[in-house]
């Protein structure tokens, strides 16, 4: 893979990237931002925005020449209506409320990819359950509808537990520790914060995203309206990101005390905290590999494609949505992210 | 009050003073009322008071007395026949017609002076000349002293008081009182039925009373209607003559007010 | 009898014709069809605004729109559930929790208002428990009761506990003496009087703080089946938000507000049959 | 004076010794210390039972636990931000909408209490909408208003602009007919009757709304706060679940209390202040 | 009610009769009581209320007359003196000793039959003797046909006829009433004043009676009491002598009654 984990020693080149970047922001800056429009750039306040952090506080945005408005949500599920009502113009979530928005007619289309969170997602347990197989006739606690519940039935599928077998208990992320401790699950498959706590709780990591194979993303996604209206904000945009990204890897720990202070953390719970998630940064160069996004006009081909489709025909099956969309290419557009790389 | 100076004055002559005023202030012609269809309470009733006059109405319960007095407030209008005011029928409550109601009525949110003054805020007054009409009917309720209190700070026959100088400072021509001192202790009352008196001999304008109390009607009124049960019918209309001034402890008892007593109360036991 | 036609002024009960209650009738008939018309009009600008494409759906789905899916859910149910079980499992909730709540709430505030020591013990606790929500309290309810129905009803329960107390400890102090002390003057025990005296004159005030506390147990439903839901009108609407389903959403709200305004109705039916000696 | 000792039967208002009022007193300083003890002996054992071990600290952090991170968030602040702020944007919220909830439900109260053509129209209206709780609007809400000030103000104004409105419309159709037939002999004419006797008549059921509204409100708070929260009480309360910061978690809650039971004190005492004719 | 025949018997048996008795019911012993340590409302007060008498307390507002009814019910306790019934000091409430209240104090949420039923809930009396002396008191005081209706269903008059029955049914040896007629109106109220003489003359047992009104304590008592505004001193005590049967119509009007009420009010007069 040409993504570094996080925590790994940037390379040369990467630093070098970063300072001839930062040279080149400093001439565009230059250039009137007074036509840019407002950006209202969504971010998650129970999740870890470590780059987009980056980005506005040490004010890469603003030195592109875009001017940002933070706007905090509680969750991925609540930029859905944000994103419906214009009140966001671009924001990261996760695959399924991207799905949903677009299934339900939002015009959306995901230009960027921000990491992979592999271990993040999880599937613990206490000592009663020492590997998957164990589970059976066990109670799990998973937020029903979500990826992490797609995830736990290809887990347990593998294990080669049938779905009858378990029982699965509907909880919010932020009820899993309380459950857990209780003693009222005896597993669960959740994620970050909520899955350090089971750890401490006592609870051991028995499968991961990565374990079962299982596709796991943060991806940003922009109102296609403003996206066609403000090219070059979107392309500014990219050229932000880029740096943000560039900047973060060359020194993970500065770059993660934005969010360590936000989430009330000292640096040294917060970092445990994101090696846990074992997210691995998508570089913008990598962007448009098939694992990602893809070329521009073919995402069909590409990893993200086919975990939509998966997702699609789950979500039908479980009665959350009526139906999916036939063609989910438009939801994919490389094309930001092209665009930035040949101007580069 | 009893310790005020009897004046021996006969009330013949406030008697034939009324007779031969010639002036009817409020006339109801050949009234006819019915709060529904189902059934009238007043059928064709004539009653005429003068200007001047106090005239109490007594009754059997439900015989219609307030109803009369809610007519003339012009709270309800007749079916049929005329209810007038001077000469014009009337058309609605006005301040030229004043009502003290047994409830009293006032404003709780308001002091002693600004009930009282309530009825200049819509009179072209001076402010000059407001504050002083005020003070000068307090004092004549004799509530001085008790200006910035509020009606809850006031014993039941204070309150009736403010309400009697509440009606009073808009010199209405009539004073239409239902019951006003009904739910005031005895004492309390006679009272107030001597400082009732004392205002009617110094404000101009005619009272229209409605009582139970056999006693109260015969120590206020120049003139007592008793109603028929019969559908606001007139049983009797008697004249009281009394020594003048009438707000003496003796009026209460002397033989002219039991006679005038003894014969009400027959009257009235002949109607039930 | 022939009635001379009087001018109606608005200021005067106005008396036209011969029948005099025709008016009082017409007056009732009329504003029944103000209370029927205007929110008939609501539905009626509603359907058009969608239909007429004045508003995107996606902002206010179409009425028919909502009655669709309200029809869809009862045949497919929900989420894999029938509609009737969600109905019937939010309803069982509401009523397990209004019962006990009601029966708790009386016993303390029956307590709360004949014993002044008693009141004082818990004044201070229940003073400060007010205004605090029930959703605050979810992730301690589930470490200490669970994640099973224990949990949702005593979230649900709480606050309309504390309503029925407060609303009966208020109706204990509303008796007045004087019952009580004749009461005791033929010959009542304590017990007696409470029973037979200070009991039925809280009644009113106990069935108006029932009455509150039922419309407020329904409110908490949605936050109570936040907790682990996987049944329920609650379940329902936070679903249907996550999914941006938002006829599901409307179909949900709708449903409460129904059965809210249906439960107090009946509410409302019985007491004024127990307490019928109010006239 | 020297007065015989009567024996002292609880059923009597017994007089011992020469001064009468010293058991009033008594009685008074009495019930205060219950009212005190109780509250203060709930503490003390709960700070025992993670003390001696009774009971593990996950499931109830102990007393000064929670008294530490309270410091400790007076000192560092909650999720980057001073706790003073997060105060202040809850109460700035809480006190927006309940000030503009209040002219709302004033206005329409007074409105539907005067003109019963007005009640008619809003009367199923408002029925409907009474059992709907906050938290099912969240969606719609940031559909309808995004995500600001604006959503969150509305949220939790809509509850106590109708509890405001219900009493407002009950203290105007309580103003005695009297009253207003008085106003009437005297020369009033309506917009005189409205301002001099029906509103201040109404006042003393509008502020008994107000108080009710405001402890909604209140409770609405964490609600609202869900919705696109970085700020505010609410905001720690869930944040502080998401984290299972119990101790963060009882702060936040215990918050909302001391407020909810402060504003309260506070609008009695405006409340006793501006009808202060009721004695 | 002025219908029914009368007897022309002298009333002067029923003095006598009373004087000589020796019974001594109440007894009120040098009795001072304050509410508050701040002020004493009733000093050293002597009263004795003898077998089947009544007995009514006149005197201004506030003198104390609530205050001694409370005390022979045994709501309050004398600070110095003795309260005696039946020469044992009164405890507490009793069966033996009856109130009426002038809000009469019915229990709402009770029937009639009910209501006046309640007393036998305490007592061990069989089933068919409670109902058949629950419908002989019902039918006494006039209520026959309304054992099934609620309070709210009867008119104040009908209501205090109840309250009055209730107390009646456990049979007090003395029935206490606070101004029970205060809050009905004047028909209704001569109505009830008869209908209680008759009652008393039928049952057994004393009545102390509060009023303001002199004409209600004239016509009822055998005796009256006129409290001073002095810490409940007594100014007059005074034996009524009228013909029996006291409730005939013509004992409202007779020269004997207008004496009696003049002589009362002049003696109220002087104290206030
Ligand atoms: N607002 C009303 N609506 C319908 N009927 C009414 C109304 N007010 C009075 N009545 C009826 O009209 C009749 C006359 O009532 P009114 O109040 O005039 O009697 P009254 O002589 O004042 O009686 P009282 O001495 O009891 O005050 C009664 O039968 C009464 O029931
Ligand atoms: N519960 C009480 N607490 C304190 N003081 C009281 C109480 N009840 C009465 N008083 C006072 O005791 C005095 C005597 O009151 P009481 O009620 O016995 O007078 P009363 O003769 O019945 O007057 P009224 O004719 O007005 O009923 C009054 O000064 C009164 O203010
Ligand atoms: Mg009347
Ligand atoms: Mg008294």
């Amino acid at each position: 893979s040409l993504a570094f984990a996080i925590g790994c020693a940037p390379t040369e080149k990467v630093t070098d990237a970063v300072e001839t970047t930062t040279e080149a922001v400093t001439e565009v800056a230059a250039a009137p931002a007074a036509d840019m429009p407002k950006v209202r750039v969504g971010f998650q306040t129970g999740d870890i925005n470590n780059i987009t952090m980056v980005a506005a506080k040490e004010g890469y945005f603003e030195k592109v020449g875009l001017d940002v408005e933070l706007a905090p949500y509680s969750s991925g599920g609540a930029m859905v209506p944000a994103l419906a009502a214009g009140e966001v113009d671009i924001t990261w979530f996760f695959p399924f409320p991207s799905l949903t928005a677009f299934a339900t007619g939002i015009d959306i289309e995901v230009v960027l990819l921000d990491h992979a969170p592999l271990t993040a997602e999880r599937l613990i347990a206490g000592e009663a359950a020492p590997d998957v197989a164990s589970l059976n006739g066990k109670t799990i606690g998973v937020t029903i509808g979500t990826s992490g519940h797609h995830s736990l039935l290809a887990a347990i599928d593998q294990a080669g537990i049938s779905q009858n077998d378990v029982n699965l208990v509907n909880l919010n992320p932020s009820e899993m520790a309380a459950a857990f401790a209780a003693g009222k699950i005896d597993a669960a498959w959740t994620w970050e914060p909520a899955a350090g706590k089971l750890n401490e709780l006592g609870g051991k990591d028995i499968a991961t995203a990565k374990s079962i194979g299982a596709y796991a993303v943060a991806l940003w996604a922009v109102r296609k309206e403003f996206a066609e209206a403000n090219p070059e904000v979107m392309t500014k945009f990219m050229e932000a990101w880029d740096m943000a990204q560039q900047d973060y890897l060359a020194d993970p720990k500065s770059g993660q005390k934005w969010e360590a202070e936000r989430l009330n953390l000292t640096p040294e719970e917060f970092g445990a905290m994101v090696g846990r998630q074992g997210s691995t940064v998508v570089l913008m160069e990598n962007q448009l590999t098939d694992e990602w996004l893809g070329a521009p006009g073919q995402p069909q081909s590409t990893n993200l494609y086919k975990a939509y489709e998966e997702y699609g025909a789950f979500l039908v099956d479980q009665g959350r949505l009526d139906s999916v969309p036939e063609d989910l290419a438009p939801l994919i557009n490389s094309s930001y992210v092209a665009d930035y790389l040949e101007s580069k | 009050m009893s310790k005020s100076p009897i004046h021996p004055v006969s009330s013949l002559d406030r008697q034939s003073e009324l007779e031969n005023s010639p002036a009817q202030l409020i006339s109801l012609d050949r009234v006819s009322f019915g709060y529904s269809h189902k059934r009238l309470v007043l059928q064709d009733l004539d009653l005429e008071i003068k200007q001047g006059e106090f005239l109490t109405l007594l009754g059997p319960s439900g015989c219609g007395k307030s109803t009369i007095l809610n007519l003339i407030a012009g709270f309800y209008k007749p079916l049929l026949g005329r209810v007038t005011h001077g000469g014009e029928d009337i058309k609605g409550p006005s301040a030229r017609r004043g009502v003290v109601f047994q409830s009293n009525a006032l404003f709780d949110w308001m002091t002693v002076e600004q009930n009282v003054g309530f009825g200049f805020r819509f009179q072209a007054v001076s402010k000059h000349e407001r504050k002083k009409r005020v003070e000068t009917i307090i004092a004549l309720v004799g509530l001085r002293g008790n200006e910035r209190k509020y009606p809850y700070q006031l014993s039941g026959g204070m309150r009736q008081r403010v309400a009697v100088a509440r009606s009073m400072v808009v010199q209405p021509e009539i004073l239409l009182m239902d019951e006003p001192f009904a739910a005031v202790d005895v004492q309390t009352r006679e009272g107030l039925q001597e400082e009732l008196l004392k205002l009617h001999e110094q404000v101009s304008g005619a009272i229209l009373f409605v009582t139970h109390s056999i006693e109260e009607a015969v120590f206020l009124s120049d003139r007592i209607v008793i109603l028929d049960r019969n559908l606001g019918g007139i049983a009797h209309d008697i004249k009281i003559h009394l020594p003048e001034p009438r707000y003496t402890a003796m009026n209460r008892v002397s033989d002219a007010f039991n006679q005038y007593r003894t014969d009400l109360y027959l009257k009235m036991k002949a109607i039930e | 009898m022939q009635l001379k036609m009087s001018k109606s002024s608005d200021k005067m009960t106005a008396f036209e014709g011969q029948d005099l209650q025709t008016q009082a009738l017409r007056e009732k008939a009329m504003l029944f069809c103000v209370a029927i018309a205007i929110p008939s009009l609501i539905l009626i600008l509603w359907e058009m605004t969608t239909r007429m494409g004045w508003v995107d759906e996606l902002f206010l789905p179409s009425l028919s729109g909502i009655v669709n899916e309200f029809f869809a859910m009862t045949r497919k149910g929900y989420a894999g559930t029938p509609l009737l079980s969600h109905v019937l499992g939010s309803l069982r909730r509401v009523f397990t929790a209004f019962t006990v709540g009601t029966l708790v709430g009386l016993l303390l505030g029956l307590l709360m208002g004949y014993y002044k020591y008693v009141r004082a013990a818990f004044y201070v606790v229940t003073e400060l428990l007010r205004p605090i929500p029930p959703l605050a309290f979810i992730t301690l309810f589930i470490l200490w009761f669970g994640i099973g129905e224990v949990s949702k009803v005593l979230i649900i329960l709480y606050a309309g506990a504390l309503i029925v107390m407060l609303n009966t400890m208020a109706g204990v102090q509303s008796c007045p003496k004087d019952k009580i002390l004749a009461a005791q003057t033929l010959g009542a025990n304590d017990l007696a009087i409470f029973l037979y005296v200070i009991l039925p004159a809280a009644l009113p005030s106990i069935f108006t703080g029932m009455r509150v506390a039922l419309s407020v147990d329904f409110g908490i439903l949605v936050a109570a089946e936040l907790l682990a839901g996987d049944l329920g009108i609650g379940y329902i609407i936070q679903d249907a938000s996550t999914f941006f389903n938002v006829e599901g959403l409307f179909v949900g709200i709708l449903m409460i507000g129904f059965f809210g305004v249906m439960s107090d109705f009946l509410l409302r039916i019985i007491a004024s049959r127990v307490v019928h000696w109010q006239g």
